[in-house]
């Protein structure tokens, strides 16, 4: 068994930043992940981290930018919190060596992105989130944090109303391991492998979230799931929103820009936050204006090759290899896609969960910053801004009587539950999981009716049940995706299933939520958030009403 | 990993450039020389003699009757400077080659001090063959 | 924008690929297996499919055994660098019409094979981290907060940033197979990137350029150009090792200048 | 921190490094470069290991005894065409060694293939042009 003060649980852009400002504070950190840190989803990120850092802008600006994207169901203290460290953070970053684009002056350059009232999106062209991640990675090398990479973190271990640590397979000797930790902080980042259509890696499963969900914390706002509204149609890669901050255009095939000639947002047309846009496209293909595949086209070929190439080079490499488009010469199809989810595990503005010892932070938790819809650029933000607070916070205050033998227990339980898997069963991993991706993708899209909600939930109920009689083919220990394949399985129907419950239960529209029954906002009734507990009867769902403090709910238009 | 730190590394390096851009020219001329001027199949004793006291070069051969008459000296420069930077770019180079295999790297000291007297060695070889050609110090030496 | 005519025309391509593939992967389980041997696997095909994407439906519909690191499928995680018809590619982005068949499927060369297509990593990431690649500046920032970057210091280093650390390159070094004191392309050229930034100041420049001038670093280079060849992402590793070790010389003979 | 081995992993050696290399084509044109160079170069310093003993002979033998071991060498015509051999070698490895070079001045790095390529061919108009002065 290893033993550290706090371990942090993924090592993407918020687990790294959360291993460096514990290490910081003087704990002794470790970090278990399932895939080595530089190959985490955070370096998918591409376009930019939202600061007022000008002294024209001012981070109350951006809150209240941040509050209206999330169509007011975001927490507005946490939210402040985070927009106020803004700067100090992208400053932080700036210094650990992330190499911004810069201005001609040779500080760091912003950009305009969607839903933001200011340029304050600061971007290293169009690959951010690859150069935080491996700034962050190097911050870590630097400081010499143990790293123990390829371990795939199953359970939390819980005892008495508090975490002592986690239980982990070594993915390459498949052996089951326990790690004592004083803290445990979940950074495992998103979902979105519970959709089929989605910009997310395969790696991820909601891993932490269900973890949580399973160790009795309650999992908040699930329902609310952003689709971004331009991926590319035939395998979900994401083209930045940096494309339409740089001035890109949106066509239907009558060769329209509809974002405004439609209405869907007058004013700013194709910087509208996501959700406004994602439902726009979707409207134009149902309505007949769309292209082949459910596109829409993205125009970028009036910015010429140069502009290209300096601001969005990964994209001509993105369109060229995988949808086989020149971004130059033609339109770039795109469609609405899943893209991130902004509920998850419930926690305050520390990230602390309500397991004494547990934490959550990044994609993985929802502090609420992102209320029912995420603002491009304010993603990654949240990464490093909670991961400071979360690191810091787990490591002034993690457990010093560790139950290890607690652990162990764990460790034996679950050693026991992988040889009943791999002792064989019925069906493969791979049907299961196949089923709760497509039934997602139809049923719980961007568009959402009751009956196709009622519909997925009976399909997700039914593949819980088949789960219990998974089929793992693979025997070997070393190296058995297969096996880890299994266990991503059970976490991604505990999230299809919450996200469904919140869904069908949030009888309203608002941000990326939207009901056909229930078209519009009902701040009277839901300005909530849902809670979805795990109990041995299902789940079961609470709500709780929204911190509202200096910006009151009003309508949305863009 | 080793940082260790070696100053000599690059000189050695830019030697190697070096001597080889030099090469490329003494190895050249004395290709010239002794192929396509005098003919391999007619070096003998004596015309080794008068190219190398003399610095006469004398060739009958496919370009026809040839004679040079070089200053001595500097027939006699490029011959010693050809001797030492080909031993120095060849050496070097082999040395080089073995030192990057991880296997032999624990012989490192070993082999570096073989070629160094190794290098010695040819060297004084060559210098050896220069003076039994330089009229002077073969009229006092005859190895009978 | 163009018309909906040119879309179309855009949109119909040649469709006269083959509708099968086969793939020749190499299989190695060590519970199994003394030594490794290869598989032949035949598959059905789509349009724009990539190797991962074979393997994938290789793994979920034929052989679930079949084992292969992958996560983002978008070219940006660099797990699933592999030697695919002779050269090491990223899976994701190598499109299976444009391959030879039979298509050889085979772990990076000169890596130990932990299982299948999965190789050891551990060496790798030793080499990254031996040149120091983290921000070591020298000074304060210049404007107390931030440090300045001119815009063309900051293109000169944009697409050595862009390495994923995929291993495509060392495993193609020749000298890096046989040398495990270099550090091979790819660190080297995660260390020029810190070289060339001129945030961190000339007293770290040339500590650093101290550090990889020895015959195990910088001197190492025989410009084969197959880490150049190889790298996804368009790096050339050779030219940032030509561009530290040409400096380094320079900095030897510096009343030249 | 610095990476452990945490599995016992398969080695696949040095043979089954030179084993791949069956298909030919899967060597790039810097690599063949590379090889060329490096067995020019060996080839080089072995002719000149032998070429100082050789020679020796001036020394340690006399000088009749020289004439004759080289005028017995060079009838000998084996001997003829390997000295092309050897000058080939030279050659390629003197142009190449100047492409080299240039890469060193950061020279030419793009065209790398090219230069290669005209090495190549220039390697072989200048050997060819040379071969009347050895047979002859």
């Amino acid at each position: 068994m290893k033993k550290h003060d706090v371990l942090i649980i993924g090592a993407g852009g918020a687990g790294l930043r959360a291993a460096v400002a514990a290490h910081e504070a003087g704990a002794d950190v470790a970090m278990v992940t399932k895939l080595h840190p530089v190959r985490s989803h955070t370096g998918a990120a591409e376009g930019g981290i939202n600061a007022a850092l000008k002294d024209e802008d001012d981070w109350k600006d951006h809150a209240y930018d941040t509050v209206k994207g999330s169509d007011y169901i975001g927490d507005q203290d946490a939210i402040e919190t985070m927009t106020e460290e803004a700067p100090n953070e992208v400053i932080r970053l700036e210094n650990m060596g992330m190499a911004f684009s810069r201005t001609e002056n040779g500080r760091m350059a912003q950009r305009a992105f969607g839903g933001l009232s200011f340029p304050r999106t600061t971007y290293a062209s169009d690959k951010t989130g690859h150069m935080l991640l491996h700034t962050m990675y190097e911050q870590v090398m630097k400081r010499g944090i143990t790293v123990y990479d390829e371990y795939f973190v199953t359970n939390v271990v819980r005892e008495n109303g508090k975490c002592h640590g986690a239980v982990a397979v070594d993915i390459q000797t498949g052996e089951v391991e326990g790690f004592a930790g004083g803290a445990t902080v979940l950074a495992t980042g998103g979902s979105g492998q519970v959709f089929e259509h989605t910009t997310n890696a395969v790696a991820c499963t909601g891993d932490g979230t269900s973890m949580a969900y399973r160790a009795g914390v309650p999992m908040e706002d699930m329902e609310f799931v952003q689709f971004h509204p331009t991926t590319l149609p035939s395998t979900g890669i994401l083209i930045t929103e940096g494309c339409r901050g740089e001035g890109g255009e949106l066509y239907n095939n009558k060769g329209e820009r509809f974002m405004y000639e439609y209405g869907y947002a007058a004013n700013d047309g194709e910087l509208a936050s996501r959700d406004v846009v994602s439902r726009a496209e979707l409207t134009e293909v149902q309505e007949g204006r769309g292209f082949e595949d459910g596109c829409v086209h993205l125009d970028l070929t009036h910015f010429g090759e140069e502009k290209i190439e300096e601001r969005l080079s990964q994209i001509l490499e993105l369109a060229r290899d995988f949808e086989d488009v020149d971004p130059v010469t033609e339109p770039i199809p795109v469609k609405p896609g899943q893209h991130y989810m902004m509920g998850g595990v419930a926690c305050d503005a520390n990230g602390a969960t309500e397991l004494d010892g547990l934490y959550a932070v990044g994609e993985t938790a929802c502090v609420s910053v992102h209320g029912a819809n995420r603002l491009g650029g304010n993603a990654l933000l949240e990464l490093v801004v909670m991961g400071k607070l979360a690191g810091q916070h787990s490591a002034n205050n993690h457990l010093t009587n560790v139950s290890t033998s607690a652990v162990e227990q764990a460790v034996d339980d679950e050693r026991a539950r992988i040889d009943e898997l791999m002792s064989g069963g019925k069906e493969h991993q791979s049907v299961i999981r196949q089923d709760v991706q497509n039934v997602m993708t139809e049923k719980v899209n961007v568009f959402r009716a009751e009956e196709g909600l009622e519909e997925a939930l009976e399909v997700i109920d039914e593949a819980k049940e088949r789960y219990e009689d998974v089929n793992v083919k693979d025997s070997s220990k070393t190296f058995n995706t297969d096996l880890i394949q299994a266990l991503e399985l059970r976490s991604i129907i505990d999230c299809a299933e919450t996200i469904t419950i919140g869904a069908l239960k949030r009888t309203e529209s608002r941000g990326a939520h939207w009901r056909y029954e229930h078209q519009d906002r009902d701040d009277e009734n839901w300005l909530k958030h849902t809670y979805v507990y795990h109990t041995e009867d299902g789940p079961e769902v609470k709500y709780e009403d929204v911190e509202i403090k200096d910006y009151k709910p009003k309508a949305r238009s863009y | 990993m080793s940082t260790k730190k070696s100053n000599t590394a690059g000189w050695n390096w830019f030697l190697q450039r070096a001597t080889g851009v030099a090469l490329v020219v003494l190895l050249g001329f004395h290709f010239a020389v002794e192929h396509f001027i005098v003919g391999a199949h007619h070096i003998t004793a004596e015309n080794t003699v008068e190219r190398i006291t003399y610095g006469v070069i004398e060739g009958d051969h496919v370009l026809g009757q040839i004679s040079i008459n070089m200053p001595a000296f500097l027939y006699q420069a490029t011959a010693i400077l050809l001797l030492a930077f080909s031993i120095y770019h060849g050496m070097y180079g082999v040395y080089n080659i073995l030192m990057e295999q991880d296997g032999l790297k624990k012989y490192r000291a070993q082999l570096k001090y073989f070629f160094i007297v190794f290098s010695i060695v040819l060297f004084i070889q060559g210098i050896l063959i220069f003076l039994a050609f330089f009229e002077p110090f073969w009229e006092i030496y005859d190895p009978r | 924008m163009a018309t909906t005519q040119e879309t179309q025309k855009t949109e119909t391509p040649a469709a006269a690929e083959a509708e099968t593939a086969t793939l020749d992967v190499f299989r190695y389980i060590p519970e199994e297996d003394d030594k490794p041997h290869t598989e032949t696997y035949e598959i059905e095909t789509f349009e724009g499919m990539t190797v991962l994407d074979a393997l994938i439906k290789i793994r979920d519909e034929q052989d679930p055994s079949l084992t292969v690191r992958h996560s983002c499928r978008m070219a940006r995680c660099g797990s699933d660098a592999l030697y695919i018809n002779g050269t090491q590619r990223l899976a994701c982005n190598t499109q299976v019409s444009e391959l030879k068949q039979p298509i050889d499927v085979e772990p990076l060369p000169r890596f130990d094979v932990i299982r299948d297509l999965v190789v050891e990593m551990s060496e790798f990431y030793n080499r990254m981290e031996s040149v120091e690649p983290w921000f070591q500046p020298d000074h304060e920032p210049e404007t107390g907060d931030e440090y300045l970057q001119s815009p063309e210091n900051r293109k000169n280093i944009d697409t050595v940033l862009d390495c994923i650390w995929c291993a495509a390159c060392t495993s193609s070094c020749s000298p890096a197979a046989s040398d495990s004191d270099f550090p091979g392309p790819a660190a080297l050229a995660k260390a020029y990137r810190f070289y060339k930034d001129e945030r961190e100041g000339e007293e770290t420049r040339r500590r650093r350029l101290e550090m990889l001038e020895n015959s195990h670093g910088i001197y190492r280079c025989h410009t084969q150009f197959n880490c150049t060849e190889v790298c996804p992402k368009n790096i050339s590793p050779t030219e940032a090792i030509m561009e530290m070790s040409r400096d380094a010389i320079k900095e030897k003979l510096r009343f030249w200048r | 921190m610095s990476k452990e081995r945490r599995v016992e992993s398969y080695d696949r050696g040095r043979i089954e490094d030179l084993g791949r290399a069956k298909d030919w084509a899967i060597h790039k044109p810097g690599m063949w470069a590379f090889y060329l160079h490096r067995f020019t170069g060996l080839v080089l310093s072995f002719y000149l290991v032998m070429h100082l003993g050789v020679l020796g002979t001036g020394f340690w033998l006399g000088h009749e005894e020289y004439t004759v071991i080289l005028q017995g060498l060079e009838s000998l015509y084996i001997v003829r065409v390997l000295e092309i051999g050897l000058f080939a070698a030279f050659v390629f490895h003197a142009l190449n060694g100047i492409r080299i070079v240039m890469f060193d001045m950061t020279v030419g790095l793009d065209i790398q293939e090219q230069l290669f390529y005209l090495s190549i061919a220039l390697s072989f108009a200048i050997v060819l042009a040379g071969v009347p002065f050895f047979l002859l």
